[in-house]
Order: C-alpha cells, then sequence, then structure tokens
C-alpha cells in the first residue's frame, strides 16, 4: 500500500479523504456501523470521511460508487460489498488507481486490497449451534430462519449451526425457511410452524430481527415460556437484540462485530504508512442475560454525534 | 351569443359568430363539416374554458366556463359524439353529475324508466351502457338531457344514429318540451329533418355566420352553406351493375353473442355484382353490421359459405378480408375506424402499409404522397396529412376513414353507415365516390338508416329483419320507403325471396 | 322461410331483468372460484390445521395492511391511475407511529388520526401532481416512493423503532401497552378480535358501501370509465382524482400503525414492495388497470386469495423457490378461472 | 360576415411540413431540457470530475442493462401493456450465461443467443397469456416475475454463480476471459469501447428504427393506440401482443450476460426491482402507460436521465437519505419539463 500522499498540494496539514460504501444502510446492523465509523473516525482530525453511500443492496450501484470514488480520487476507500463476485472487478480497479482499499465485513475474490476486516459468519454460526446444544441436553426440535439464501452470510451462519448440532443426534432441524432478515416475514411463518408442529423447543434465527418476530408469534400462542430463542447481530439499540436478551426474549444472541473501530484505525494506518494486518478476523460476543447490560452500555453510541 | 370567438392551435374555429334563440323556438345550426358548429354549442355548454365573446341568458350575461356553469343556466347539450360511461348502468348515467350525495336508487330508476318509456326504449334502467347499441346510446343521451331541467336544449347531430321510428318519437319529445317555453338549438345534416323540426335556420360556413332563413329551401341553404351552388343531391345515373358476380353469400349463419346485443344472422344469401351498389335497409339492430361485419371475417359464422370473384371466400380476419380486396367502413368511427392519437397519415395508409414497402421499410415521402392526394381528393378539412385526426371535426373523421379504404384499392367495399355526421355537401361528395367506384367495376354494399339515400343510390336493396333478409328490392321495381319499411318490420311474417 | 326454435330475441323487460340478476349471481359466485379451490386445496391438504380461526386468523392478519393498503389502490386503478407509493406511505406512517408513541407516548387513538393526516398529505401531493400537473400517476407515485422512503430514513436515522416501550417499572407504558391491540400477536381487542383482521373487514365495507351508494362512488367510476363523459356531466374530474389519491394515503397512514403494531417496531425498509401485492390483489380481484372496472369485493377476495395461498403453501412446507413458481401460475389460473366472460366463452364455443 | 386577418386555416403542403419540422424540432429540444439540466448541474458542481469520458461510461455503463430492459418495456408499453418481468427475465437469463460458461465453457457468442432464446421464451409466455388467456398484462408478468425468479433460484441452488472461472493452470479460461468483455470493469473492446454502453445505443438505434421505418412498427402504435380499429384495419393483433411481449424478453435475455459481466458472477437475485427502473426511463421518456405514445429516443433520454441522476448525486455525496428525496423530485420536474404542452400550455394560457 503506498504511504501518505502528500504530492497533490504538498501541505503538510493535508487532509486525507476517505470514502465509505455500504450495502444497504437501512439495515439496523449497518445502520450501527455507519454510526460507530463515523464517530471512530472522529478520533482522526486529519481524516475526513465523506458521506457514506449506499448502495441500497444493488450491486451495481455499488460498484458505480467505487468508480465514483475512484473518479473523485480518495485516498483511501472503505467497501461494504453487497456480494463478493460483483465488487471483485471494482476493488481492482481502485487497487489499479493506487488507493488504498479496506474490505470490511464482506470479502471479496481478489487479493489486490489492503485490509480486510470483518466477523467470521462460520464460527457465529457455530457459536450459536453450541449454545443451542447447550439449551437443549435432551435433545429437540429446532426450526431455523434463515437470511435471504444467497446471501453469503446465510450459507455460512447455517453451515457453522448445523456443525455445531451434529455433536448431539437427538437434535433435529424440523423445518427452515428464508426469512428474508426480515421480522415481518418471520411472524407468519413461525405462526405456520407453530400450526403444524408440535414440539418445537428453539428457533434460530440469522438475525436478531427474525428471531424476535419468531418471539412475538410464539408469545401470541403462549408458547414463548417453552421455546429457546436463539439470535445474531446483538445490537445496542433500543430495539435490538442486547436489550432483547435482558428482557428474556432472547435466550442469546451473538454479537456480530461491526470492526468500525478496527476499519477506522486501519485506514489511519495506512495513510500514514504504518504496516497493518491484511486480515483482521473479529471474535463475536455471546450475549446473555448476565452480560448484556455492560455489554449495551459499551456499544450504545446514542447520544453521541 | 355574441361575437363568439374560438381558436385551437392552427386553427380558428369560429369568429364573431352570434347566435339568438327564443323561448319555444328551434333554431337548426347549419354548416359544413368542420364550420364551427359543435365548438359554437361546446362553448354554450361550457366544454372551454377560454373563448372570446359573451354569452346572455334571459338577458342578462352568464358566465359560462365549465358545464357546471351551463347546467346552472338551464343549458343541457347532446354531444356529437357520445358521452357515456361505458361500465355504469343507463340510471347511473343519467343522473351523473347530479346524483344526490348518498344514492336513491329507487327514484333514479324510476325516473329513468320513465324518460326511456318516453322515448320508447324497453330497457331496464340497471342495464350497463357497454350492452346497449348506438342507437340506443344515442336515445340515453336524449333521456339524460331530458332529466334535467332545461332552458336551452342543445342537440348535436342527435339522429345520427337513428332508423325513421326513433326520429319521429324524438321529434314529439321536442315539440313537447318546446311548447313548455325550452328554447332548442338543434343541429343535423338531414335537411329533411329540419324542414320538419325548426322554426329558424342558421347557417355556418368556416367558423363565421353566413346568414339565416325561416323558410327552408333546401337548395339556397345548400348554397350558403357551401359558398357554391351544388348540384343534385343523389347523382347515381341508372343502371349500371351488370357485371360478373363479385361476391356471393349463400346460407350465412353468424351466432349472437349474449349480454353484447348482438344480432345473430340466420341464413343470409345475397350477391354484389362488379359495378353494383347493393343497399342494406332496416330497423336498428336488424344485423346490418353484423352482416357487414361478417363478411369482413369479423365474425365466425356456423353455417354458409361465401365466394368472392368467383374463388371461395372464407376470412377469418379482416386481415384476410383485406388482402382479399375487401374493405369495411365501420359504423362507429371513433371505436373502430380510428386511432384518434395519431395523424390522418399514420390512419390513411394502416391497411395499405405494404404498398408503400421498400427494403422491408416504409417509404415516408411516397406513403405521405399518396395519402395527401387521397385526403385532397376528398376535401379533408385540415391543415396537413401530420394533423392528429381526433382534433378533426366529425365529419372530416368520416373522410379519413374513407380515405384510408380507398387507399386499399379495393373491389368490394362494405360501407356502414358511410354519410353519418356528414355535411350535405360532402355527402354528395361520398355519393359520386360511390358512383365512380361502381363505374370502376367495384362492388359496393352498403348499409344505411336513411332510406332516401338507399333509394337514390342503389341498384339493389335487401332488406334485414330481425337477422334475416325479409325482402329484396331491384332498381326497376322502384320500392317507396313504405314498401321498405314494411319488410323491415316483418318480423317472422312471409315475404319474397 | 326457416322455422326455428330459438327462444323469441327481444326480451321483455322482466325477464331480462330475472335474467340478468341470475347472470350476475353467477358472475358473482365465479368470482370467488379461486378462493374457493384455494381453500379447497388448504383443507383437503391441512384440514383442521389449516382450517381453523387462529390459523386463518394469522394468516389474514399478517396481510391485513396490505390488503387496506389494496383498498385505497383500487379507488385509484377505478379512476384510471396507479399508486406506487402506498408502500412508502405506509412505511413513514409506521414510523410515525412508533415515533408518536416512543418519543411523546401518545395514546393510541391520538396516533392513528396523525398517521392519516401524514399519509392523507403525501397522498394529497400524489393527486395534485396527477391532476394539476397531470403527470402520469405511475411516475408521480413512483417518485413519491422514492422520496417519501428517505424522509422515512432520515427521520429514523436508518434504526428500527420499538413500540414495546418500557416505563421505569420495567413494565409497558400503559401507551405501548394499548398500541399493542393494533395487531401485535396475541393481543385482541375485548380478548377476542384481532384489530388487524377487523380493521381490513370495516375498511372494505365502508369503501365498498361509499363506492356502491354515493356519489362520490359514481363519480370515481365515472371517472375512470369516460374522463371526458365525466367531465361534461359535470363531475368534478379534478376533485375525485385528488380525493383518491389523498384517500389511498390515508388507507396508508392508517395501515401504518397496524403494521408497526405487527412488528413490534417500525423499520425503515417497513412496506417495501407492498404496493406490489396491493395492486396484485386489486387486480386479481378483476379490477381493470384501465380504470372503472373494478369492486372492493373482488378486492377483498383478491387478498384473501394471496394470503391463503401462501398459508396453504407454507403449511405444506413447499420449498421457498418453489412458492414462487406455484404462486405466479395459481394466480395466473384464479384469474383466467375468475374471467366473468369464462363461461361465456365455454357456452358460445359449445354452441357454434 | 366578419373579415378575419388569420391565416388561410388549409395550409398548403410544403409550408405545412416545415411549420412541423420546426414544431416537431421544438419539441425535440424540449424532451431533452431535463437532461441538460442534469448536466448541467453535474458539470457546475464537479466539472472534470463529472465531464470526462471514464465517468460518464461507468455511470451509463451501470445503467445499461436496466437500459436494454427499457427499450423492450418500451415496446410493450406503446401497445398498452406493461411488463414487470424483465427484471426477473434478465435474472434468469444472467444465471444462464454463468452457467454455460462455467458448466460448458461455451463461447460468448454461443451464449448470447441463448440467454436471448430463454428470455424470449418466457418474454412469448407473456404475450400468449395476455393476448390468448386475455389476461390483463399486469398480472401476467407479475405472476411471471415470481415464477421465473423462483425458477432462478432453483436452478442455481440459491448460490449465485462465479464468471472468472480458472482453468487449470490457475488463469481464467479463454472463455471466462472473453466472457469478462461483455461488461465486467475495466474490460474494453479494442480496449477503447465497452461494451455494455455500446450494446445500450445499438440496441436503441435498432429499435428506433424498426419503430419508425417499418410496418411492424406501424403497427405496433396502432394496437396502443386503438386495438379496435388496428384489427378492422388488417393488424394481427394478437401477433402484435405476442411479438412485442418476446421481443421484450429477448432483450432481458440479452441483457443477461452483460449483467453477469458487470458482476462478474451471476446472483440468484440478479436484476430484482429493475423492472422498476425499465418503465420509469421508459415513462420519463414520454411513454404513456395508456398506449400509443413514446418513442425509443424518449426511452434513451429518460435512461440518461436516471443514470446521470445517480451520479451526479454521488459524486456530490449527497447523503443517501437525501438522494431519494432529491431523486424523486428531480424525475417530477424533469417529467413537467419535458410535457409536450407545456409551451402550448404557456402560449394557451396567455392567449385567454
Ligand atoms: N380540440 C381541437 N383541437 C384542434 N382543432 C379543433 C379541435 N376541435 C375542433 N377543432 C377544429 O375546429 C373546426 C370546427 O370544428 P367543429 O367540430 O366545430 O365542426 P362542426 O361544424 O361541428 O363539423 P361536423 O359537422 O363535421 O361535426 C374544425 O376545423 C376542427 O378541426
Ligand atoms: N360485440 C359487440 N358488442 C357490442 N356491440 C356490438 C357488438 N357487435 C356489434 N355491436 C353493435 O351492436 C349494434 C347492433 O348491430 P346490428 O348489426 O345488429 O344492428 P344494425 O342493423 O347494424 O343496426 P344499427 O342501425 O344500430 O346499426 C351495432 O351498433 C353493432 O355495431
Ligand atoms: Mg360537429
Ligand atoms: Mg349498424
Amino acid at each position: 500500500a503506498p504511504g501518505p500522499s502528500t504530492s497533490a498540494d504538498g501541505g503538510e496539514k493535508k487532509k486525507f479523504v476517505v470514502g465509505y460504501s455500504q450495502s444497504n444502510n437501512a439495515e439496523p446492523y449497518r445502520a450501527q456501523l455507519n454510526l460507530q465509523l463515523q464517530h471512530y473516525m472522529k478520533k482522526y482530525p486529519d481524516i475526513e470521511l465523506l458521506p457514506i453511500a449506499d448502495a441500497k443492496q444493488s450491486s451495481a450501484t455499488q460498484v458505480s460508487q467505487v468508480q465514483n470514488f475512484i473518479t473523485q480520487k480518495v485516498d483511501a476507500l472503505i467497501v461494504s460489498p453487497t456480494e463478493p463476485a460483483p465488487l471483485t472487478a471494482a476493488v481492482e480497479q481502485a487497487c489499479q488507481a493506487k488507493i488504498p482499499v479496506i474490505i470490511l465485513d464482506r470479502t471479496v475474490n481478489t487479493d489486490c486490497y489492503s485490509a480486510f476486516i470483518g466477523g467470521d459468519n462460520v464460527l457465529i454460526g457455530e457459536k450459536a449451534g453450541e449454545e443451542a446444544v447447550k439449551l437443549l441436553p435432551d435433545g429437540g426440535n429446532i426450526v431455523e430462519l434463515r437470511g435471504i439464501m444467497s446471501n453469503q452470510p446465510q450459507i455460512d451462519r447455517d453451515k457453522g449451526f448445523r456443525e455445531a448440532i451434529a455433536a448431539n443426534p437427538k437434535i433435529k432441524i424440523i423445518a427452515d425457511r428464508e426469512g428474508k432478515w426480515l421480522k415481518e416475514q418471520a411472524t407468519p411463518i413461525m405462526q405456520q410452524w407453530l400450526a403444524q408442529h408440535e414440539k418445537i423447543d428453539l428457533v434460530y434465527g440469522h438475525n436478531d430481527p427474525m428471531a424476535l418476530g419468531a418471539y412475538l408469534a410464539a408469545q401470541a400462542a403462549g408458547k414463548a415460556g417453552q421455546i429457546k430463542f436463539i439470535g445474531i447481530d446483538g445490537l445496542a439499540i433500543p430495539d435490538g437484540g442486547i436489550r432483547a436478551v435482558q428482557l428474556g426474549q432472547l435466550s442469546a444472541t451473538f454479537i456480530y462485530p461491526t470492526g468500525a473501530e478496527e476499519a477506522a484505525a486501519t485506514v489511519n494506518k495506512i495513510l500514514h504508512g504504518e504496516k497493518v494486518e491484511k486480515k483482521q478476523v473479529l471474535g463475536t460476543t455471546q450475549v446473555t442475560k448476565d452480560n448484556a447490560a455492560e455489554l449495551y452500555k459499551k456499544y450504545d453510541l446514542s447520544g453521541q454525534g | 351569443m355574441r361575437a363568439i370567438g374560438k381558436s385551437f392551435p392552427g386553427v380558428r374555429a369560429l369568429d364573431g359568430v352570434s347566435l339568438t334563440v327564443a323561448e319555444g323556438e328551434v333554431v337548426a345550426l347549419l354548416g359544413e363539416n368542420g364550420a364551427g358548429k359543435s365548438t359554437l354549442m361546446n362553448i354554450l355548454a361550457g366544454v372551454f374554458k377560454h373563448y372570446e365573446g359573451e354569452i346572455e341568458i334571459g338577458g342578462r350575461v352568464a358566465h359560462i366556463h365549465s358545464p357546471k356553469d351551463a347546467r346552472r343556466h338551464g343549458i343541457a347539450m347532446i354531444h356529437q359524439e357520445l358521452n357515456l360511461v361505458p361500465e355504469l348502468s343507463i340510471a347511473d348515467n343519467i343522473f351523473l353529475g347530479r346524483e344526490r350525495a348518498i344514492l336513491d336508487r329507487k327514484a333514479m330508476e324510476a325516473r329513468t324508466a320513465e324518460l326511456l318509456r318516453g322515448l320508447g326504449l324497453d330497457l331496464s334502467p340497471r342495464r350497463l351502457i357497454k350492452q346497449c347499441k348506438i342507437a340506443e346510446r344515442q336515445l340515453i343521451e336524449v333521456a339524460k338531457a331530458l332529466s334535467q331541467n332545461v332552458r336551452v336544449l342543445v342537440m348535436d347531430e342527435p339522429t345520427s344514429a337513428l332508423a325513421d321510428a326513433e326520429v319521429r318519437r324524438l321529434y314529439t319529445v321536442i315539440r313537447d318540451l318546446t311548447g313548455h317555453g325550452v328554447a332548442v338549438i338543434y343541429i343535423s345534416h338531414r335537411l329533411e329533418e329540419l324542414e320538419e323540426i325548426a322554426d329558424r335556420v342558421v347557417v355556418l360556413r368556416d367558423g363565421a355566420y353566413i346568414g339565416e332563413r325561416s323558410e327552408v329551401d333546401r337548395d339556397e341553404l345548400i348554397q350558403m352553406m357551401a359558398g357554391r351552388p351544388l348540384g343534385e343531391l343523389f347523382p347515381r345515373a341508372d343502371g349500371g351493375g351488370s357485371g360478373e358476380e363479385l361476391l356471393k353469400v349463400e346460407g350465412l349463419s353468424v351466432p349472437g353473442e349474449p349480454g353484447s346485443g348482438r344480432t345473430p344472422l340466420r341464413e343470409i344469401s345475397l350477391s354484389v355484382r362488379a359495378g353494383e351498389i347493393v343497399g342494406v335497409a332496416g330497423l336498428m339492430g336488424a344485423g346490418r353490421s353484423e352482416l357487414l361485419e361478417s363478411i369482413f371475417g369479423l365474425h365466425r359464422p356456423t353455417a354458409g359459405s361465401m365466394s368472392l370473384g368467383g374463388r371461395p371466400y372464407r376470412p377469418r380476419r379482416p386481415k384476410g378480408a383485406i388482402r382479399r380486396g375487401v374493405a369495411l367502413v365501420a359504423e362507429d368511427r371513433k371505436a373502430q375506424s380510428l386511432v384518434l392519437g395519431n395523424t390522418i397519415a399514420f390512419n390513411a395508409s394502416l391497411p395499405s402499409l405494404g404498398r408503400f414497402l421498400r427494403f422491408g421499410t416504409v417509404d415516408a415521402r411516397r406513403e405521405h404522397r399518396a395519402v395527401e392526394r387521397q385526403v385532397n381528393e376528398l376535401r379533408v378539412k385540415t391543415p396537413g396529412t401530420r394533423f392528429t385526426v381526433g382534433n378533426l371535426s366529425g365529419g372530416n373523421q368520416q373522410k379519413v376513414v374513407l380515405a384510408k379504404w380507398l387507399l386499399t384499392s379495393p373491389s368490394l367495399i362494405l360501407m356502414d353507415e358511410p354519410t353519418r355526421g356528414i355535411d350535405v355537401g360532402a355527402k354528395a361528395e361520398i355519393h359520386a365516390l360511390m358512383s365512380s367506384l361502381a363505374a370502376g367495376g367495384k362492388g359496393v354494399l352498403v348499409a344505411s338508416s336513411e332510406l332516401p339515400e338507399l333509394l337514390a343510390m342503389c341498384d339493389r336493396i335487401l332488406v334485414l329483419c330481425e337477422g334475416r333478409i325479409t325482402a329484396e328490392f331491384s332498381r326497376e321495381q322502384r320500392p317507396t320507403q313504405e314498401a321498405i319499411l314494411e319488410a323491415a318490420m316483418a318480423r317472422q311474417k312471409v315475404t319474397t325471396l | 322461410m326457416t322455422a326455428t326454435t330459438e327462444p323469441p330475441p327481444p326480451a321483455k323487460a322482466p325477464g331480462e331483468s330475472r335474467l340478468r340478476r341470475t347472470f350476475s349471481a353467477l358472475g358473482a359466485a365465479q368470482a370467488y372460484i379461486g378462493l374457493v379451490l384455494i381453500l379447497a386445496v388448504g383443507i383437503a391438504t391441512k384440514g383442521e390445521v389449516f382450517l381453523n380461526e387462529t390459523n386463518l386468523t394469522n394468516a389474514v392478519g399478517a396481510f391485513a395492511s396490505r390488503g387496506i393498503l389494496a383498498v385505497g389502490v383500487t379507488l385509484v386503478i377505478l379512476t384510471g391511475g396507479i399508486d406506487l407509493s402506498v408502500g412508502s406511505l405506509l412505511g413513514i406512517a409506521s414510523m410515525t407511529a412508533a415515533m408518536m408513541l416512543s418519543k411523546y407516548s401518545l395514546e393510541p387513538w391520538q396516533i392513528v388520526p396523525i398517521c392519516m393526516v401524514v399519509g392523507g398529505l403525501f397522498g394529497f401531493l400524489n393527486g395534485a401532481g396527477t391532476a394539476w400537473l397531470r403527470i402520469q400517476s405511475f411516475v408521480m407515485t413512483l417518485a413519491m416512493l422514492s422520496v417519501v422512503r428517505g424522509l422515512d430514513r432520515q427521520v429514523s436515522d436508518n434504526v428500527s423503532v420499538g413500540t414495546q416501550i418500557a416505563g421505569p417499572d420495567g413494565k409497558l407504558t400503559p401507551q405501548a401497552e394499548a398500541f399493542q391491540l393494533f395487531g401485535t400477536p396475541g393481543h385482541n381487542l375485548f380478548d377476542r378480535i384481532y384489530y388487524p383482521v377487523l380493521a381490513f373487514v370495516v375498511v372494505c365495507v365502508v369503501f365498498h358501501l361509499i363506492l356502491t351508494k354515493t356519489r362520490f362512488g359514481r363519480h370515481v367510476y365515472a371517472v375512470g370509465g369516460n374522463p371526458t363523459a365525466a367531465r361534461l356531466s359535470g363531475v368534478n374530474v379534478t376533485a375525485i382524482t385528488i380525493a383518491v389519491f389523498t384517500l389511498s394515503g390515508m388507507l396508508a397512514g392508517f395501515a401504518g400503525p397496524i403494521d408497526a403494531a405487527y412488528s413490534a417496531s417500525a423499520d425503515p425498509q417497513a412496506g417495501q414492495s407492498y404496493e406490489l401485492d396491493a395492486i396484485a390483489a386489486a387486480v386479481i380481484g378483476g379490477a381493470s388497470l384501465a380504470g372503472g372496472k373494478g369492486t372492493i369485493a373482488g378486492t377483498f377476495v383478491g387478498a384473501l386469495i394471496l394470503t391463503l395461498l401462501d398459508n396453504v403453501l407454507g403449511l405444506n412446507a413447499v420449498s421457498d423457490n418453489w412458492q414462487l413458481v406455484i404462486k405466479g401460475l395459481i394466480v395466473v389460473v384464479a384469474v383466467v378461472l375468475q374471467r366473468p366472460d369464462l363461461f361465456k366463452f365455454f357456452r358460445g364455443g359449445s354452441r357454434s
């Protein structure tokens, strides 16, 4: 990666300009990521983060956003790809234009970037599976609410989970459907499952909103007490997973790290010519009733500009 | 109305026209197609927001800029183009715009039934307009106008789709109204109607007032309208039509369509020879349109056969008929014949585009030249061939339809009410055209509700009644209107064949 | 002369009207064929599991907010327009409801009118653009879809807002408690009636009456059926156009709190692509996008077809991919079966 | 008699045609107002950064596949129908392309016709349902949208299929290498021409000529303007209807490989909601959803407006929420400015 480019105006007090292309602002997790990134970037006064570009789930839009940033000659680029393949070429273009790229959250199919920072969805799926095994010592029936089927996180969160619950052959996934990451989709699906299946012991939602949507359905049917709910994301917002664990709606959720803090630090290092680790895989934290309050406080950014 | 003027983009439709009508008087408005009659009346009825001049009613200036204003002043108008909502019932249409906030269906239907009965229409008030025939719709328009408390009633060609019997009934209604002090303005191209109903005739030409007469003298009126004397109205020389047999129809039966009011045809046999004009007479709903449409391949017959020029002829759709040199000037130009939003050239060349193809593309120059020639020949009053058809006056639209079919150089031309809404001058031209077509060895089959027209033009007249041919008269037989009418009302009775 | 055994063609008025009545009753029965088929399949494959109050309530409840949108969209379609913005309007109304509840602790009965005003305002703009600026409603409401979604996301900061607001005592505030009655699953009015279902049915009944029994209703049909005729008959076409868009917006506003309560939160994405479901319900129910043709009863049936289809496929554990395929096919079949001229077609066929 | 100073109404042919030519040129110029405004804003705010070949190529390239859909949709709209399935058709064509490449290593020039056949086939079904079963095209294509999306997801097993296939030597296979020319950013024909842009322009030109110069084109306008009159004038309305839907499907099939190359993969979700962009382009370009009115030139301008608007807002780093709002507003403004009767309106206004 190139060092700080003081070339353009030659002044020492140059302000670095950083662009960020987000795959979809309107997902709560990503909104949180945006908020955090803006927050942590403020720690570096010589770096200016341009308004975050939202691809609204469209790869094509995102490719042109990346190209826009290249055109604008930003000093560094952060990308949270919608899908790996489509962004690959665009990232390579940036790379050829000598713009350092930090891939945040999802991968691309090229090595031509400066750093990757992201969570490990397979690992998180595994942890969720282990928690399920713990919650169902005598085995039991699980239903799984998946994200959009073709999304990589969906594939990984499913894979890790299934590997982990194989530890107990008496645990079965009796039904799974696509909830498209949406709460509204999850509720009627869960209602149908409750009508079909006598015994459901655990709901595994690929994100918290879906798990909570299922919870609403179970609560309505008077079965919330007999069923355990596991989600993923663990956002520190009033409507998020940590609160839900605190309230006892979810048995557990797993913080899917935003990587915002790490991304800000990495950008700063790259722009000042320091070496960075190329692949930074972030761990996860399990949210339980015990640590929920603490975690919420730690990640809560409300009230901060 | 005083010094009324109105311009459309590229057209000065009216210029300083004044008109006065007294209580209980019937004033007829006469003029060529595109003279500005409808425009003048539309202004009175509040169709146009902007115009020049002033309107006075009962001695006081009335500001009429919307249909609502007009209604407030007791003005009702039956528009030239029928204006009913097809998906609504007759009753709903009649009271449209004047309903109570919460509908009183019973009262509406009762009043509707009463009005319909007054016009001799035996229809349920709940019937949807789309299930009614054109003539019925026209009478429903009349009923709609009558249902209001009118002081001035404007009728823009109310009889163009009506047969004799209905016209008579309409006269009765008009006389009843004038008896109650209503002023009536009546637009029609049928001069004989004016003789009968009008107290005074006002003539317009090219958007200007020409003059008025209380005594109807046809020749003089025509002279005033056209600005030149016109010869014989029906210029068909006797004889003609001894050529070879062009079209032969044998035992043709076509099912009707339940709900739509389409008349079934039963065992129709007829023939048209080259150079012959054959007329089809009948009452409303007799099946005349149905017959022409069937010959044009629009309906699927269940029995019978046809041959054209000696070869079997089984058109499955109009395309096949056109390919065999058949043309249909349909009854309803707005619905069946014209793409109103497009240009004259587009419409006129549509069925004959094949003629203008070069290397698979349309040779636009040749196309425009041909259309231009045809349009000029028919004296369509228009700024050019790229003018939007929908903005032409009614009669000129009809001429465009004729131009369109003449461009296909048909050998057999079917005409359904070809002179509906056409002014006298143009009518004569169309009649001349029919004659010359026949003289050129073409066959003409024409359905018309105007018996004088048929009697004057046709070599033979077929009479239809309820889907059957009940009589046939040749020119030599010199049939009278009465004889034809009798056959047309023959119902199941026996007739010659 | 041929003797025929045909019935006498010029039917007399009373006979004709009896015929017509039978006909229309038949047509009406036919409009339910698709629905009946789906019910039959549901009962055949899942019996009790399908045909019980809870399941049906759940199914209809999940669709209720879209059903309400469909009623508004039907009004617009009847005038010959289209409203693509209803999904966004529902979204912003849902967000408004959640914010009124969480920020200002308003009572539910205060929230509903506010949401309706918000929705109605944007709907009015749709109507104004269509009637005054004479923009095609497709474009106008597509633009509105975008504008309102942007505003929704902006005011919410892209974060979903929960409606289960806990007071200082850790329990739900009375307002939040009451708000749940708008549709949070398991919360019923009088412990019996699920509000979304009730709301949907009431909206249908009210607008059915408006369309069939009032002057306004006639004018809506007239504007869609023949705008020129309507204008010449003294119908204020502009006012009617603006009115239907405004009503559509108000209904979206009315559906907002239901959607928020159903998910116990307002998502900035809420309502996305609902417009397609709403329009589909109207059109499956027989509304013609050309205007002038359609009924609320039809839309009601269309909405039920869509929701029960989802339900039956879900209960039968059809895979998500095949659900998409089957859903599309069944919609086509239902529409064809429900075509009022289907029987005529057959009769015509058997005759000829 | 009143003397008038008006010009004689029945104008002579040559004068008239000159008048008309000026008129249409004026109307044409007006159709570009929206586009010119956006260009002006782009240049004013970003100058060189906006107005350079790379940026404009990137911008148009990103929209090209939707632009091609818009051409097909325009055909359908001209006949008075609508095609909501083009996004799904593009999706399945893109998947077909990726699979042909990865599974069978077909050459690009073999892939394109196959994709067009696939798209054309589904398009044909759309047309058949509309013309033969007389299902409203909105419903028919909405159902097709769902069916095809389901099939797409099923054949791909919900996994996106990459197009950058490496051979045993670790380098791209020759086919995959060539496939990139369909639009993978950074790959140009003759190192100069970006294929998606070229393809879009060529499609526009070809269909512009078809619509304006051929009998088929006339018939398309006739069917949309008045189907009854068209039929009575010997137009095979059924055939035309089926043809336009088939062409629309084939164009979606043609756009499929472009989309796949652009993303270097076929996503089972590819093309979702593209139909709205495509229809928006057509309608902004002046096409009337009532049928019979519209041009390819208009659609081309509509597509450019949409894509450059995105580009300008993006370059100016407008926040995305506000982008949605501004985009909606500008679309409305552009449509109003481009109304051919705008000037007439003013002239009319000043006269009365
Ligand atoms: N909306 C319009 N736009 C442009 N020109 C119009 C419009 N309406 C009418 N005109 C023109 O105004 C002139 C007068 O038309 P008008 O309809 O009043 O004639 P008319 O006397 O009723 O003829 P007809 O007997 O054929 O019905 C015609 O030249 C016509 O082309
Ligand atoms: N499918 C249809 N739906 C509605 N109306 C139709 C249909 N087919 C024909 N008509 C119309 O029904 C009317 C009756 O047609 P028919 O041929 O029976 O009568 P006609 O003898 O031509 O009488 P008219 O004097 O009214 O023309 C005609 O106006 C015809 O155009
Ligand atoms: Mg007239
Ligand atoms: Mg007739």
